[in-house]
């Protein structure tokens, strides 16, 4: 009778969420990705420095729900050591599935992730273009 | 792992005793108490018996009290019950705009049937007046409907000014006392009220069960119809066994009521002080005097409520928050905003309420595990250096 | 004194089995369904395992079932649930004369606020004609609602085959399957039908707990506005104990069918073949062969049900009688009555319904009793020499 | 958790309803009452005796539910040795009291009990004008 998991989260999520990776922010950005509706209990920042059309390093900062967190964290050392096109052709279920699987109620988490990424690599492109 | 539970606004455990007075109505004296033998007779006895003494309790007769199967069926009951019953007479309805889903989306509902309602605006600590009411009341009123005591955050509400208000214009009043029965007095003569909604399972009684307090002389509209249950107002047969279990739950707490006030005042108050002192940026939510004594309701700015809660969940603790984070449903409390909040600060709301086993050393744990859990969250948030321009 | 409960019909003990598979969810595993927290999911997870192996055991998706306070809940919310979601489509309900008071009363209740209502005759045996139902659906027609089994004289009607006439004509077709489930196979496929109502107290579950089946696609207005469980058709916190019983309750008894069908139709037979030879003037109500196994509903000529009842009562012996005699409440059962019977007859009946408690010394009991009894009150009787024209 | 008496009925109805007396018809009466609604599940017949306006005897028989007849077995017990007049004046009250109580939904058997009462007497005065 005890729980298996809050929300029936996978380990893998939860782990994330209790101490997740990559947490801040870079002085030096290549780009910055925002995802931000406060009003909807959400606002995300992702920083990547880029090398080569190479993601060398991503921080990020969340104000979300657990999943959020979990899956922003995720996303970012997902997108580490992928080339710009790589990172850009992540999908939503790629990401639940590098978090053992999101919960049904939980899917838009993927989606806010892959937003973040477009975003920053976006943001980046048009820095170079300058 | 051992787990601290400080929800018991959304549930409270059965009380051993309960669970001990609802058994034999399971399995021995099974009878239904519609059957003209012993066997329904020994359960109707019982039935009537826990009748009186829940009525007696909030200061009814027997026969004003129609049991349901929650504080949601009573809260339908009431609305709904009235209103089709009156349908002739007039069709607006008032309300507050901080009431539970029960009564505040069975408003909705009655408003896309062609009803008309007013929710009313709440001042910044959670309060209805009195006043906006007597505005509101038109000659097609049929109905008000304010609580007893707001589930989130505790704000109990002028019920017996509210009354005076509805007597004079001879329009019934209803209360959702959900909260509040077992927890402080409540007694429909001096709250003056035609209507009132309890549930068990707020009261250490069985979830599944409660009841409505109906004004003799008041007649409903039926939600179910069939065997003529509950004297015609409420057919199905009877659920003896949490029937007896909720009497029982009632006559326990309704006695601990004076003692268990002064301590869960106390450690309310010990949390409240705690949190506002050690951690920055917090307020209290709700009203700081006319509150349920087991009630705490805080924002925390810059977090968002879901995750502070999971995460004290990770630690065992078992708290609940105003913000819900699915895809299917997004939003913050509307009992927050109902109350001014922005909803940045209502997402970082966190309910914690106290009960029959909650001790000091609980709350000291959780002031202890929310302070690392905040600077944890906080670190990760990139409000604190929009708003506070700090890193 | 020993008492012998032959009303299994009207209600059953609660298996201990069950009762003890309800209590850690009263005590210990109490969180709220709703809540997000470890003690909320745990809760969460025990309703949902319980409704998969509810729906498993019918032949229905988890999703297809909605738990209610009983099968009155049921019956309710499926027949105005329907009505009020398709008010735009037509107003027309086909029933029967005999349903339970739980779906004719609702019918009754819909036909006053303006709902056309069908109620279809039945032949001597409480059988309902399929093709009656074919020419009494037009293109107003919302709903056709016929109970599996009667709760009176047992008669097990055609489902499947008037479900393909419904759903030839797509209409949304109910059944109240409260005397069958637990009793005799209850499959929503095979039946095929669209909504299908049941009730764990009548098969060893607790009273206050039951079931909607609502097949994917149909929609429904809920009786509850709330919170929004049970995906948003009966809001209210869920009665979790209950419904791990109701779950446990179905899997003991299900297994049971195929021998305690043998068993109990040979005890029913037994004691039909008895009271038909041992008492002059005894009729079988109901189908003889198309029956709850479980199932006697006998009239006993020239005496009055209620006073057999009560004789036997005070021998200890409960069953039940299809005649209610009361100065607020007069009249034989609408079941025999509509199935053509002298009110006189009527008023003679006596159901009785075995279980799982039932033993051959149980029958042989309750047969020497009636004789004496029936002879008591034949003596006292007028209408024996008034019909009969003997002293 | 035993039951205290069925339908709440005080112990003298359940015992009149046993046992009640004065069962059977009287073989030249000088009044038959009857109370006859059998759509209605009653049937009742008041056999009586009378001498210088004295019921001297008095025998029922009764198609109803228990209450009815422990009432009527009541009834014809009451009149015995009362005057017309007297056996007339007897009222529900004085009949739910002779059985220490009628439940509230078992009240029209006094009303019944009262109606049957008249009928005889109304009878035996048809016959005694004849
Ligand atoms: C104020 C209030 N009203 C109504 C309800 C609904 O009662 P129940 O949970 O018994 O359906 C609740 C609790 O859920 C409540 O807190
Ligand atoms: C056929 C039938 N339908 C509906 C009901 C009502 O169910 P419940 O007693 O759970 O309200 C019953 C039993 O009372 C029944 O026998």
């Amino acid at each position: 009778m005890m729980a298996k998991g809050l929300f029936n989260f996978s380990k893998k999520i939860l782990e994330r969420f209790s101490n997740p990776e990559n947490v801040g922010r870079i002085v030096k950005p290549d780009g910055i990705g925002y995802v931000s509706d406060p009003s909807h209990g959400i606002d995300l920042e992702l920083y990547i420095k880029i090398n080569n059309s190479i993601i060398t390093e991503a921080k990020f900062k969340a104000f979300g729900c657990a999943a959020t967190i979990a899956t922003i964290s995720m996303v970012s050392e997902m997108i580490e050591g992928k080339s710009i096109d790589q990172a850009l052709a992540i999908s939503e279920d790629e990401i639940s599935a590098a978090l053992n699987g999101l919960p049904p109620s939980k899917m838009h988490c993927a989606r806010l992730g892959r937003e973040l990424i477009s975003s920053a690599i976006y943001d980046s492109k048009k820095r170079s273009n300058i | 792992m051992k787990r601290i539970y400080l929800d018991y606004a959304a549930t409270t455990p059965t009380d051993p005793e309960v669970a001990k007075a609802m058994l034999p109505y399971l399995t021995k004296s099974y009878g239904n108490p519609s059957s003209l033998h012993s066997f329904g007779l020994e359960a109707k006895e019982a039935i009537e018996e826990a009748r009186g003494s829940i009525a007696d309790s909030i200061g009814a007769r027997s026969s004003e009290v129609i049991f349901t199967s929650g504080g949601t069926e009573a809260d339908n009951l009431a609305i709904k019950g009235i209103t089709f019953q009156n349908k002739s007479r007039g069709d607006h309805i008032i309300t507050s705009s901080i009431e539970h889903p029960a009564a505040i989306e069975t408003c909705k509902f009655l408003e896309k049937r062609g009803n008309r309602i007013t929710y009313l605006r709440v001042d910044s600590n959670g309060l209805v007046d009195p006043d906006e009411i007597k505005k509101a009341i038109t000659n097609k009123t049929i109905l008000v409907s304010i609580m007893h005591a707001n589930n989130e955050v505790g704000t109990i509400e002028p019920i017996a000014d509210i009354a005076k208000i509805t007597k004079e214009a001879d329009i019934p009043f209803h209360t959702d006392a959900v909260q509040t029965f077992g927890h402080i007095p409540v007694n429909v003569k001096s709250l003056g009220v035609d209507l009132l909604s309890v549930s068990a399972h707020k009261l250490y009684g069985p979830k599944g069960i409660g009841a409505l307090y109906v004004r003799k002389g008041l007649e409903l509209t039926p939600l179910f119809h069939g065997g003529g249950q509950e004297n015609k107002n409420r057919s199905g047969t009877e659920n003896t066994a949490s029937i007896v279990g909720f009497a029982k739950a009632v006559d326990l707490t309704i006695q601990e009521i004076p003692t268990e006030t002064i301590r869960l005042t106390s450690l309310r108050d010990l949390f409240i002080k705690g949190i506002l002192e050690k951690i920055d940026d917090t307020r209290l939510n709700g009203h700081p005097q006319l509150r349920l004594p087991n009630n705490i309701n805080v924002s925390i700015d810059y977090i968002e409520g879901e995750s502070v809660m999971l995460n004290l969940d990770l630690e065992g603790i078992c708290v609940s928050t105003g913000s819900a984070c699915s895809s299917s449903e997004h939003g913050p409390s509307h009992v927050l905003l109902a109350m001014g909040l922005p909803r940045e600060q209502a997402y970082g709301s966190l309910r914690i309420t106290l009960g029959r086993w909650t001790n000091e050393t609980h709350i000291e744990y959780i002031l202890d595990s929310l302070i690392k859990i905040v600077t944890k969250l906080r670190a990760m948030s990139p409000l604190v250096v929009k708003v506070k321009n700090i890193e």
